[in-house]
């Protein structure tokens, strides 16, 4: 089963801390989406609202339509992968999956039977007796997830559970999640800090920070057109070359900046809420620069800069670049290109891929 | 290296003067347990087991005997539930200044038992009951119960309350989330509380001995037979507290803390 | 939600009853030493000073209070010294069998005080060592010292471990290391053991009962004023006892605990 | 100061656990190593062998040429910068800082100027009275750092210095200690798991594994040219596909492998050794995959694949190919290429980038 995840308004606040403020968020039904943020944006404090840990101060939360705010967990349609995954210990595999249907007052054979399903699923059927302890973390891992799932939710809330495995085991699970999750059809939501993980699973990424919501959309729309600085920062490295707006055609948008005048493509669905004389962002992404590259009409010259810093990153070269402005960017060279340390270099940018930020606060 | 093994004697010479020090007591009490003479002193003459079978021959030894079982286990099974409820909804509920009932709970741990005994004594005495087994009973658990409290509190960890949110997530209401999950899941602890309340019950003498009237438990009668002097017999009486209460704290250490171990 | 009212009710009625239950015999105490009459009984008659007045001016038991002090005081000590020691010894020498050396020095907490002082009584009486107030303290080192190395070994944790090989690295000696590292990392947990062993001592009654002649500590005194019933007198020097605790350990949680939750 | 250091036929084992089996391994003074490997692999029991807190039970580490294997910690011109940190908690910055200086018999006035002057190179000197409770996780470890260079070591060790730090600060502190390593000369031997933290700060890699070294060199030459599998895999992705050697002639390599021939160029300085006949692992990185490319000399074909997988990772979309073997392989295709799923598609790979290693075992 699956469900549309509406959030309406929510608010929560502990104490005198505001943890979320006035969130609006529509989750499609079937969807793996992933709320994403430094830790203490509000993203887990988000999650807890959803399964029915957290009353919010304020707000609805709908699921297929139906207002849930304020059902308890156990009779709600969601069920919730914790962090720590939180299995019985005391408990064999199969009992711990078969867990909730017990609960449901199903049989023993029929719930023997489903929680073996969910086992095989997760490729573990034959350490059925097995207790926990005697479990790697990926192994555990995969219990928990058959767990929760095996009393069919409409949705399924997964707290950083990939945050306690190595980066290799990380990358195998992500792939794991993304195959069970399109077979199974279950709403998945994913909680993570970690931005690589989002753009490896999500299907639409939502941006938290300091408890609201920065951005949504799917990995391409947010690496590629960032709504706000902080979305573009977080998501990837990105340069920032403050300036301000002189003027506005059909085609381009010219900018006064600290490295002389710029221009870019008019983009009217990301920034056609921008005037002239608006003080504005210019970000664009290390891999969009490039060094004494012969002039082109998409590249904006950026006058010249010194490398004064470089290290190979396997699949790139990362420079640091001083600019004449006295400011450091960062650039992302080919793999193989050669590098001349300490001479003066042409800085230049693709000018399809720079986005304008409003300047707010 | 010269100096590492230097140090390593220096060690070794410590760790000797320091176990000596701290159990020849109970090694003389028990050596001369087993002296063939009428009297606990030098020199010790040939092992004999006679005062051993003086104690198991006399009625009234094994009746306070029996008394101190029964009130070490009863006593202690209360305790037990005593402190689990609390620890449980300490742990579990929000409840104001928790630290502070915390501390409240586990504060009488440093309080002498003789001014507790002498509190019990007090109150019976205005409530107007007799003493008897009850009323020793009734003083271990009031000493036993922060015992328990504190050890069961310092096992719920907050993984465990993860592990119950699962529980209830998955549809079990709060009472099924105790009975499955909670009370196995603590089960070591459980464990360990009720074998060290049953140890600090079976050989605590202060409380026996002033709430104690014709029933008296074992400490009490071993007290009792030193009016007469010095006397293998007692050596072999203290001995048998001292061999039973081992013996329990091996069979929690093999039931409880290898289970520990093994999870 | 009117469940969630109605489970934090519950709660607050089972802490009601069981503070009731663990506090009550002291409660008692407490009152009826401002009983205004001869005996410790109800009903309650207005509050009086005068048993503590008695009490104060009473020089047999202000001089066995003087005793208590001098015993808790220097056994406490000698106590932390050989804990510390052997806690410091055991945490970071490569000896064998570490676990079960660690049992072995923490066992002895659970050996009954009646069954120690049993063992010490039969072993001076054996060496020929006449009781005074020396045999007390021996006693209670002999009690507090498993205290004061269980405490001390449990807070000497890994970290700490590198922190002293950071010191080595940085050129100390172990003598410095032990000396400008170690010791003043640990002094939360030496202080705690200390107030510890000094309460223990403080209100010990079994040990300083057998192992005492002329000079007494407070908690034999007040024994020997029971022999002569009930009185609010002995309730007043009760109290006294248990108010010095209580103030140990509250100097012990402002001087240590705070501290520890600073840093 | 500085020193060179090395180590010679080195080998150490815990009861019957071979951590470390016959290291030689000479690392330059002045330079940046970076000791590389998964958890396991001995690099840390390496370190404390060098750092003095372990006698090795067979071989020799020298510094500048002089024995020390079995000289003391407090005796050795080496220092340790703790995974922890191990800050003395009741000292102030200042003492912690000059407490090597204090036991060194130096007076107060003149431990003091050193220590603040250390402070300062870490940026920490308006915070030298605080003590180490009050700082950040990133202050701790530049205080670390400030405490470790204080005594003027001739070879700095660091174990996992930057473990504890979230990924930006990670980022950052790996600047500054390329930064302060560069300006104090000293000898750095920095020990971590994360390969993109190798690359970042090292001038040579030691890749280890299993208790011995499996690669030393470059990042550019352990990246692009791996001496083994295991170093191959383990510093970033890479594709395996088993052949058999079936021609070698002055320019070329022909291996039958199960996507059928394959031709690479002849290295004779990483393959020389590989004759006609040998079972070979012929190793290409995700990015050096190509799809639906025209054919050039440059690019070998490896016939026809489906993508069964796809997402998009920011400057790059990652895509998972099944090939005609049955196997699947990754490809790392330009950030905004078209990918078409679930249709046939050329895969290719550039010749020049294909690494040819001998099978062992």
């Amino acid at each position: 089963m699956t469900a549309t995840v509406e959030i309406q308004n929510l608010s929560h606040r502990f104490d005198d801390f505001t943890a979320l403020s006035d969130i609006n968020l529509t989750i499609d039904a079937g969807s793996f989406a992933v709320l994403l943020g430094p830790s203490g944006c509000g993203k887990t404090t988000l999650l807890s609202v959803l399964g029915g840990f957290i009353s919010p101060t304020q707000g609805r939360v709908l699921l297929n339509g139906e207002d849930v705010t304020h059902v308890e967990p156990a009779k709600r349609a969601t069920t919730t992968m914790f962090q720590d995954y939180a299995l019985f210990p005391h408990m064999t595999l199969l009992a711990n999956v078969g867990f909730g249907l017990r609960m449901r007052g199903q049989t023993r054979r029929a719930r023997n039977d489903r929680a073996m399903e969910m086992l095989t699923l997760v490729g573990l059927e034959s350490s059925a007796n097995k207790k926990p302890h005697e479990l790697s973390g990926g192994q555990r891992q995969r219990v928990a997830l058959a767990r929760a799932l095996a009393v069919d939710p409409d949705v399924l809330l997964l707290d950083e559970p990939l945050g306690a495995l190595d980066l290799k085991l990380r990358r195998q699970m992500q792939d794991e999640l993304k195959a069970i999750q399109r077979r199974v059809g279950t709403t998945f939501i994913h909680v993570t800090h970690d931005q690589e993980e989002a753009m490896a699973i999500a299907n639409d990424i939502v941006v938290m920070n300091a408890g609201h919501v920065e951005d949504t959309g799917s990995p391409e729309s947010i690496y590629l057109s960032p709504k706000t600085l902080f979305s573009a920062t977080f998501m990837g490295e990105t340069n920032v070359l403050p300036g301000r707006v002189t003027t506005i055609n059909e085609a381009q948008v010219m900018i006064d900046t600290s490295l002389g005048p710029v221009s870019t493509f008019r983009k009217s669905d990301v920034n056609g809420d921008i005037v002239v004389g608006d003080t504005v962002q210019v970000c664009f992404r290390p891999e969009h620069v490039h060094i004494n590259h012969p002039a082109t009409e998409n590249l904006q010259s950026l006058g010249k800069a010194t490398i004064t810093d470089h290290a190979f990153f396997g699949s790139h070269q990362r420079c640091q670049l001083l600019a004449a402005d006295n400011q450091h960017y960062t650039a992302h060279l080919p793999q193989t290109s050669p590098v001349p340390r300490d001479a003066d270099v042409g800085l230049m940018v693709d000018r399809g891929s720079i986005v304008l930020l409003k300047k707010t606060r | 290296m010269p100096g590492q093994r230097l140090k390593s004697i220096g060690v070794w010479c410590y760790a000797i003067v320091l176990y000596g020090f701290i159990f020849l007591p109970v090694g003389v009490l028990v050596l001369f347990s087993f002296q063939d003479g009428r009297l606990p002193i030098m020199p010790f003459k040939g092992p004999t087991l006679k005062w051993y079978e003086a104690v198991l021959s006399d009625s009234r030894l094994m009746d306070s005997m029996i008394n101190s079982l029964l009130v070490a286990l009863s006593s202690s099974v209360v305790a037990v539930f005593l402190g689990f409820l609390a620890a449980y909804g300490l742990a579990r509920s929000y409840l104001p200044a928790k630290g502070f009932q915390r501390a409240l709970l586990t504060a009488p741990l440093t309080v002498s038992y003789l001014i507790i005994a002498l509190g019990l004594l007090i109150m019976f005495n205005a409530l107007g009951v007799a003493s008897s087994l009850w009323t020793i009973g009734i003083g271990h658990v009031v000493i036993n119960t922060p015992l328990c409290f504190a050890i069961m509190y310092s096992q719920m960890g907050d993984h465990q309350i993860t592990i119950e949110r699962a529980a209830h997530d998955l549809g079990a209401s709060d009472f099924q989330t105790l009975w499955l999950i909670t009370a196995p899941m603590m089960m070591p602890s459980i464990l360990a509380s009720f074998f060290l309340s049953v140890t600090f019950s079976w050989d605590e003498f202060i409380i026996a001995f002033l709430l104690s009237r014709f029933d008296v438990t074992l400490p009490v009668e071993i007290w009792g037979m030193l009016r007469s002097g010095l006397n293998p017999k007692t050596n072999a009486a203290g001995s048998l507290v001292f061999l039973i209460s081992v013996g329990l704290l091996i069979l929690a250490e093999l039931l409880v803390f290898r289970k520990v171990k093994k999870q």
